[in-house]
């Protein structure tokens, strides 16, 4: 893996980062309704709106605010959430590594149930088991994600069955049991639709390396069907499975949303609803822009994993 | 045509789709009651021989209201597709035919918008321009553009190195002659077979926007929003959140089968 | 502890509506023990700790138990004795003095003393603040500290009901020391007086109060602590509750009280209170300019229904009165029957032959105005009335609709005091006037009943007050929401408020068995 | 079906032939109905023979193959038949037992190296892995034994390529790989399915050298699958021509080719191009006025732009021309023949105006120093066509469309007279008329070529630019193809730049012949002169590769 490569691939997320922090910018300038008057509320009367909007700096021209704002988030000064009254990058910060747990646990259990799923519906193509899982990749990604978390909450985490508490959220320094157990719900829900996302994929990546030349090679040089598919097929399926992975990240942090929403995980996502609906500006910028770097740094992750597992990538 | 009858996944997405054609032309007339009038004595009660997917909380009919519903939600799946496609594959084709630093250009502000999820990206939107059905159609249009511009663009690439095109320009034809009678024919298809698959993922991302309630509005019977508004009275009545689940999942599901049967028919290489 | 004994008729009217009613009466059973940490769910986010500033029904918990007023209202809205020990009102209710409670000690350990008093009093009625109690306290002309135990209000006009305002959720007294920095500090740092010390605030998670040892009233509190857990998700909350997570659900919707009250070994409360929707007519708008047809629009409201509908019958119908059972000086105004031929023809005879088109603006949130709008559309369609809903989000509603639109939904919590109900919204110069009623026989009543402190006639006035608000109709106010909240059996003395903004969480404790 | 020899009973002939195949019949179930493969084929390979199997495209040969290595797909349907391996039927072997044949006792070599080599896997642990399997080796013994095996296909520094990537080796060096493999566990036969088609003459020359000296150190009997009749014929014991699933005839190879016995064949033969039946007796005199010179024409690939040298990313640009001068006089056929990468089709491109370049182009009496300066006029007088035809007709136009633009294009004909005009225009192709209104799904691959050579002709070109029109076609389509192209051209006195890489080819049709060779014209002459002495070594090294029909 050179340099250059490297190099390149950071300047390109950088540009990426620059983009997304122009339009959401942007975005959050035209709001209608401004923030002064969410803070204050009902009692506001017109000239604090005017005195707190002129606090917040609303008043500026829009270029010299991106300035200043684009400024301060390189410097790390990431202001003040309206609302909170707590620096931006503290709130931002606590909510992103929940968020961040809840992702790698989604990643961990896609990783490990759909990419088997995949190769063995491949492997079996046509017949029961290869039909079942189709079906059940098409229903997950048929149903959105409020209706199965509210499906799980209903079955699994009712006083009936109480096997899981229904959301909330218990620092993991205070009691990782604790931790994990209410993780279980929220990570099921984003599993769920990623797995019967990916099964597809997977399912199509694999059927397309069995059909192969160098497949078809190996297994008229008389090695096993286990040598076949363990030396030769899978790993050239796993490259671009991980590809469709990275890809789907961004499908996850859109879950996250919702699924924080619905089981009370105090993690970024919850936190942008909440600023989208309180309007805080520089919460709903700095967040976004979290995501959007996650998102392109998840990419760069996966090219580097793809790079690793298949060698003309390496080499290129 | 007939081709897509005899492709498995196909007849199943087109037979959903067709109850949900049904459902968005004809609902309104097959509607057994006025969707919006109350029946108090009998709210939120379950499938009965007069309400045959029972009443939510305040007794109004459910299958009367998805009947009427599968409007707002399927146009609304259709119509924010069908924009973004338009406006993306338009953006796609420009990127692709005019190429070296628009190419580049188009490239990059589509990664940058790429970059952000998609139901964040409508959530901004809708914050932006305030939560109606027709601004949360826009938002998605507008989110779905940079994903439908980057496979118009790489269409137009691929036929654009295709010997009969380098015949037309070797032939000295007209740069719009070019785009209009040779490129653009044969882009059309995966352009078509993408959209249709995204009219499922519009379809979701509509009723997720009702859910959180920046979509449509009360008192609008938009599948989405009466998930949401049923959500409080599920443990009394959970028909009142299935039954329009249920429908959002067939109208989903019908879209992706019938996408992917047609992604097979014209892709010749067949997954399958 | 005095129990809530509900005026007969109240009650009868709320049965009405619904089969079961859980048992409303409490005896309290057992010697209460100290210890324990109370677990609290609520559905609103604690957006800040600003006790001058906040408006959160979640925020007025955590303050309640932070900070305490000169007085505080019991649960007959009588005002208590709290950081001021006694009161007494001279020439005629125009000047107050306050003995103020010694030896109290703020949760840093700095003292208590008249400066404090003086200077959040000061706070309040400063506009830049933009606090919701000066609409209750802008009849104070000065305050003065005495000597550090005593001080004197100075009113612009006589007001017999002072130690009432004075009990605000907003009026609690900061010290002196904090108002010096910037008021942006209070929001996320609370030192007050009260029974609870703030020890962790994560505004998007959970808040942990611990008990304040040196707390003025001996033995109290019982609690050693309470976490307040935020569940945004309705749904989510109620399963939480039921399996036990918790010990106190906050705020119980409608839709779930009644399965929540049968659930095991939970004690579900209901109390009738003042909170209402209306329905806003501008009188200087067509077509309400008309009072035929506002009276045609007060007639064509099934109001026994729409509480069935919207509050599943916890509430009761209203009469357009914005003064709720529960205040003293109530007068019983009957609740228009639902008669919707009657109304059809009184809009022919104000000129609206076939009918009235208009729209009527809903805020999306709470989600309940939406629904009152959705129900009257539905029920003002036979009586002539083609209401369009129109749901948009709520700082859109603020900075657009509210005060400025002719036709839309309000939401208003209750008052005090029956002065506070009438100049919030009714008197010409209300801190939130939007009916445009500007009516001076009703504003001399209410200027009146202010200043006299006889009680008969402040009673009459009042009376009067009330049957001009049925009479002119600003605004059709169809129904009393109750307060609905539930706990555990094992938490004792955890009781509703209709004002719910004060909880007495000092006296709560928990029996464990 | 005659027999081979005919002489004693099937069975001990069996037993001295190591693969024998007897009234073998496969059918493919299809939703169109079952398609019949192969038709009662009996085939015998005695023991340390090399027999030839040759057909066209769709003649059965590769099911065949298939068949007896046992690998059929799903949708396969054998008839009666035997296929014996040394005397034991593989049909009823259990796929275990075939497992444990296949690469022991009898491997394949297919036709694409590159494809058939794991990407992810080092080329060393792709030949150790068949001898761990079947020898019983440890990794270190099969690892000495694969290098071994390396070595004796000649290919250079052995260790170092099986530390390598498949996708770091050449298509030469895959082949030896892929040969190596086969011959690790010394099988008892080695099929070849079309080992030399993908790689260009010299390199296939090499690996064909190579084949006969393995297969004549170790004895090995060997199937090798191929349509060019000419090349089978130097290298195979026994030929056996087959034609939608039936042998026609089969013999040793002087004999089938001096006295064919049955008509197929004759025609196979025939159709192979061989420089001595030329097809073109026009003269061109050598002082004529040249129609087209190009001088000085470079083309560079991979320049780095600003941005990219900015940010260090310096890939070393290719020159794919480098200073070409050429000229077509009036009528004149100029043969242009060089290996894949020697620059011809970039030299096409430039000609037909589609690639940029720098240097000069004259045409007729007018000179371009730029691509944008080609004007209309030069580009109807400069036709091209190109190698693959399905990719060279608009899929979504019919017959009529597509030979009607050029007329359209340069008014050629006026509204009404365009239907007969695209009429005569294919019936000069030899198509009927009625294929006007066609889609180009609907026709052949020769079909679709005639269309685009006609769509060339249409616009009346002084200039026509083939760009290998015939590489992708079956060998008996070519020659029809060639023959077309030089009556039209003939007709027309239109001058043809005619690029392939089959040497016979060009020597059947091209006045001269110019030889390209990593970019440059290293050599150009008169057809007559092919075998002078002032030929450029590369030239001569390209002629020895060529193997010429033995005949004759």
């Amino acid at each position: 893996m050179n340099a250059a490569y490297f190099v390149r691939r950071l300047v390109a997320v950088l540009l990426v980062l620059l983009t997304v922090s122009l339009a959401v910018f942007v975005i959050t300038m035209i709001l209608p309704g401004n923030a002064a008057v969410m803070i204050l509320g009902e009692y506001a009367t017109e000239d604090q709106l005017r005195a707190l909007s002129e606090e917040l700096g609303l008043d500026r021209p829009w270029h010299v605010q991106y300035l200043g704002w684009l400024g301060g988030m390189l410097a790390g000064d990431w202001g003040m959430s309206m609302r909170l009254s707590l620096p931006v990058t503290t709130v931002i910060g606590e909510a992103f590594w929940r968020s961040a747990a809840l992702a790698a646990g989604a990643l961990a259990t896609v990783s490990i149930i759909a990419i088997p799923l995949g190769v063995a519906a491949a492997m079996r193509r046509g017949t029961g088991l290869d039909l079942g899982i189709g079906l059940f990749a098409y229903l997950g990604t048929a149903v959105p994600e409020f209706v199965t978390a509210t499906l799980l909450l209903i079955f699994l985490a009712g006083p009936s069955s109480g096997l899981f508490p229904a959301g909330g959220y218990i620092p993991a320094d205070k009691s990782l049991p604790g931790f994990l157990y209410h993780m279980v719900l929220p990570v099921a829900t984003l599993s769920l639709i990623l797995t019967a996302h990916i099964v597809r994929q997977v399912r199509s990546e694999m059927s397309d390396v069995l059909g192969s030349d160098y497949v078809r090679a190996a297994r008229l040089k008389g090695l096993s069907e286990r040598e076949v598919i363990l030396r030769h097929a899978l790993p050239n399926a796993l490259a671009p499975a991980v590809a469709v992975i990275s890809l789907d990240v961004g499908y996850l942090l859109g879950g996250i949303l919702v699924v924080e929403e619905v089981f009370a995980w105090p993690g970024l996502g919850r936190l942008i609803i909440y600023a989208l609906q309180n309007r805080d500006l520089p919460v709903i910028q700095a967040a976004t822009l979290t995501l959007a770097a996650t998102y392109a740094l998840s990419n760069l992750v996966s090219d580097i994993v793809i790079a690793v597992l298949d060698p003309r990538v390496r080499y290129a | 045509m007939r081709d897509l009858l005899r492709h498995p996944t196909g007849v199943v997405g087109a037979s959903l789709l067709l109850v949900i054609f049904l459902a968005v032309v004809a609902g309104p007339s097959l509607a057994p009651y006025d969707p919006q009038s109350f029946h108090p004595q009998a709210r939120l009660q379950g499938p009965s021989a007069t309400f045959w997917l029972g009443t939510d909380q305040f007794g109004r009919d459910v299958l009367s209201r998805i009947l009427h519903g599968a409007r707002a939600t399927v146009l609304f799946g259709l119509g924010a597709t069908l924009a973004g496609v338009s406006v993306g594959a338009l953006i796609g084709i420009t990127a692709g035919v005019a190429g070296r630093w628009i190419d580049s250009l188009i490239m990059r502000l589509l990664d940058g918008m790429l970059a952000v999820p998609d139901l964040l990206f409508t959530l901004l939107i809708v914050t932006v321009i305030g939560s109606s059905t027709g601004n949360a159609m826009l938002a998605v249009a507008v989110a779905f553009s940079p994903g439908m511009a980057r496979i118009a663009r790489s269409a137009v690439l691929s036929v654009r190195t295709r010997d009969f095109v380098q015949a037309a320009i070797a032939r000295g034809e007209s740069r719009a002659y070019i785009i209009g009678a040779e490129v653009l024919p044969n882009t059309i298809g995966p352009v078509i077979v993408e959209a249709s698959i995204r009219v499922s993922f519009a379809i979701m991302l509509g009723a997720t926007l009702g859910f959180l309630g920046l979509g449509a509005q009360p008192p609008s019977t938009e599948w989405g929003l009466m998930i949401a508004e049923a959500r409080q009275f599920m443990f009394r009545n959970p028909w009142c959140v299935a039954a329009p689940g249920l429908a959002i999942a067939i109208a989903a599901l019908g879209f992706n089968l019938f996408g992917d049967a047609l992604r097979d028919i014209l892709d010749p290489r067949g997954r399958r | 502890m005095t129990e809530f004994k509900i005026s007969r008729r109240s009650v009868v009217a709320g049965l009405a509506a619904s089969p079961v009613l859980p048992e409303l009466a409490f005896a309290q059973t057992g010697t209460p023990k100290s210890g324990g940490v109370l677990k609290v769910s609520h559905s609103t986010s604690i957006l800040t700790l600003n006790v001058l500033q906040n408006s959160g029904p979640a925020e007025y918990l955590a303050l309640d138990m932070i900070y305490s007023g000169l007085t505080r209202l019991d649960r007959n809205m009588a005002p208590q004795p709290e950081l001021a020990l006694e009161w007494k009102g001279e020439n005629s209710a125009k000047t107050f003095i306050f003995k103020l409670r010694p030896a109290v000690k703020f949760h840093d350990g700095s003292a208590f003393t008249a400066a404090d008093v003086v200077a959040t009093i000061k706070a309040i009625l400063e506009p830049r603040t933009a606090s919701p109690a000066r609409a209750v306290l802008d009849m104070i002309n000065d305050v003065v500290a005495l000597d550090p135990l005593t001080v004197r209000f100075d009113l612009k006009s006589s007001y017999a009901d002072l130690p009432v305002s004075l009990a605000h959720a907003n009026a609690r007294i900061v010290s002196e020391a904090a108002l010096k920095g910037p008021l942006q500090a209070l929001n996320a740092k609370a030192i007050g007086t009260g029974p609870f010390m703030q020890e962790t605030f994560d505004s998007a998670r959970f808040m942990r109060l611990v008990k304040n040892k040196d707390y003025y009233r001996p033995g109290r509190p019982y609690l050693d602590a309470a976490e307040l857990y935020l569940f945004p998700d309705l749904a989510a909350e109620s399963t939480n509750f039921l399996s036990g997570a918790v010990d106190v659900m906050l705020d119980v919707q409608q839709a779930d009280f009644k399965r929540i009250a049968a659930a095991p070994g939970v004690q579900a409360q209901r109390v009738p209170s003042g909170r209402f929707v209306n329905v806003v007519m501008r009188r200087d708008s067509k077509p309400f300019d008309d009072a035929r047809v506002r009276h045609a629009l007060a007639m064509a409201i099934d109001r026994p229904a729409l509480v069935d509908l919207v509050l599943d019958g916890l509430g009761q119908p209203a009469a357009d009165n914005c003064i709720s059972p529960g205040y003293r000086y109530l007068v019983d105004t009957p609740v228009p029957k639902y008669d919707p031929q009657a109304a059809r023809k009184l809009l022919a005879e104000a000129g609206h032959t076939s009918g009235i088109k208009i729209p009527l603006i809903c805020s999306n949130r709470p989600a309940i105005r939406a629904q009152v709008g959705v129900a009257v559309k539905e029920m003002a369609k036979t009586a002539g009335f083609d209401i369009d809903v129109q749901t948009i989000p709520h700082d859109t509603y603020l900075a657009n609709v509210w005060r400025k639109g002719n036709f839309y939904i309000g939401y208003w919590g209750m008052q005090p005091t029956e002065d506070a109900a009438f100049t919030l919204l009714f008197t010409t110069n209300a801190a939130f006037a939007d009916t445009a009623w500007n009516n001076k026989e009703f504003d001399d009543l209410v200027a009146k009943g202010r200043e006299t402190v006889d009680d008969a006639e402040r009673k009459r006035l009042y009376a009067q007050a009330q049957m001009l608000m049925v009479r002119d109709r600003p605004s059709i106010i169809p129904f009393f929401q109750d307060v609905l909240t539930a706990n555990r059996t094992h938490v004792k003395g955890w009781r509703a408020h209709p004002l719910s903004r004060t909880f007495y969480t000092e006296d709560v404790w928990l029996d464990r068995a | 079906m005659n027999d081979a020899g005919g002489n004693g009973s099937a069975e001990d002939l069996a037993r001295a032939a190591a693969i024998a195949i007897e009234r073998y019949s496969l059918a493919y179930s299809t939703a169109a109905g079952p398609f019949h493969a192969l038709k009662s084929v009996s085939l015998t390979i005695p023991q340390g023979r090399t027999v030839g199997l040759v057909g066209e495209s769709g003649s059965g040969k590769t099911s065949l193959a298939w068949a007896i290595m046992r690998y059929l797909p799903p949708n396969a349907v054998e008839g009666p038949g035997v296929i014996r391996l040394g005397g034991e039927n593989l049909i009823e072997k259990s796929p275990a037992e075939i497992a444990s044949i296949r690469g022991r006792r009898i491997s394949m070599v297919f036709q694409d190296p590159s494809a058939s080599l794991n990407p992810t896997l080092r080329i060393g642990d792709q030949i150790s892995e068949v001898l761990m399997r079947h020898q019983k080796l440890t990794q270190k013994e099969a690892l000495e034994e694969a290098a071994a095996a390396l070595e004796r296909t000649g290919i250079h520094r052995p260790r170092d390529i099986m530390r390598r990537y498949p996708h770091q080796a050449s298509g030469g060096e895959k082949q030896r790989v892929v040969l190596a493999t086969a011959f690790a566990c010394g099988p008892e036969c080695i099929i070849f399915d079309e080992p030399t088609t993908a790689l260009d003459v010299i390199t296939a020359r090499q690996i064909l050298d190579l084949f006969v000296r393995l297969r004549d150190d170790t004895g090995v009997s060997a199937l090798y699958i191929s349509h060019d009749l000419a090349l089978v014929s130097r290298i195979a014991h026994e030929v056996a021509v087959i034609r939608e699933g039936e042998i026609v005839e089969r013999g040793r190879p002087a004999e089938l080719f001096s006295s064919p016995k049955r008509d197929y064949t004759r025609a196979l033969i025939a159709a192979a191009p061989r420089p001595e039946n030329r097809l073109v007796t026009s003269r061109i005199a050598p002082a004529a006025e040249p129609l087209l010179s190009v001088r000085k024409a470079n083309v560079r690939f991979g320049q780095p732009t600003r941005l990219q040298r900015l940010l260090g990313q310096t890939r070393a640009p290719v020159d794919a021309l480098k200073s070409v001068a050429i000229t077509v006089r009036p009528g004149e056929i100029l043969g242009i023949v060089g290996e894949s990468g020697s620059g011809k089709s970039t030299l096409a491109r430039v000609i037909a105006g589609l690639q940029d370049f720098t240097g000069e182009i004259g045409f007729a009496d007018r000179r371009f120093a730029r691509r944008p300066d080609l004007d209309r006029s030069y580009r109807r007088s400069v036709q091209i066509i190109f190698q693959h035809p399905d990719a060279s007709l608009n899929p979504r136009q019919r017959v009529k469309t597509i030979l009607s633009r050029p007329l359209r294009l340069y008014d050629l004909a006026r509204r009404g007279e365009i239907e007969d005009r695209v009429a005569s225009l294919l019936s000069r192709v030899l198509l009927p008329a009625n294929f006007s209104t066609r889609y180009p799904h609907q026709l052949s691959g020769g079909e679709k070529q005639r269309v685009a050579i006609a769509r060339a002709f249409a616009a009346e070109p002084k200039l026509v630019v083939c760009d290998e029109i015939t590489s992708s076609l079956d060998v008996s389509v070519q020659a029809s193809i060639a023959r077309l192209l030089v009556e039209i051209q003939a007709a027309t006195r239109a001058a043809c730049i005619f690029i392939t890489h089959d040497l016979n080819l060009v020597r059947q049709l091209a006045h001269r012949i110019g030889v390209m060779n990593r970019g440059e014209l290293v050599d150009m002459f008169e057809t007559g002169d092919v075998n002078a002495a002032d030929r450029h070594p590369y030239t001569r090294e390209l002629m020895e590769a060529v193997a010429v029909p033995p005949w004759g």
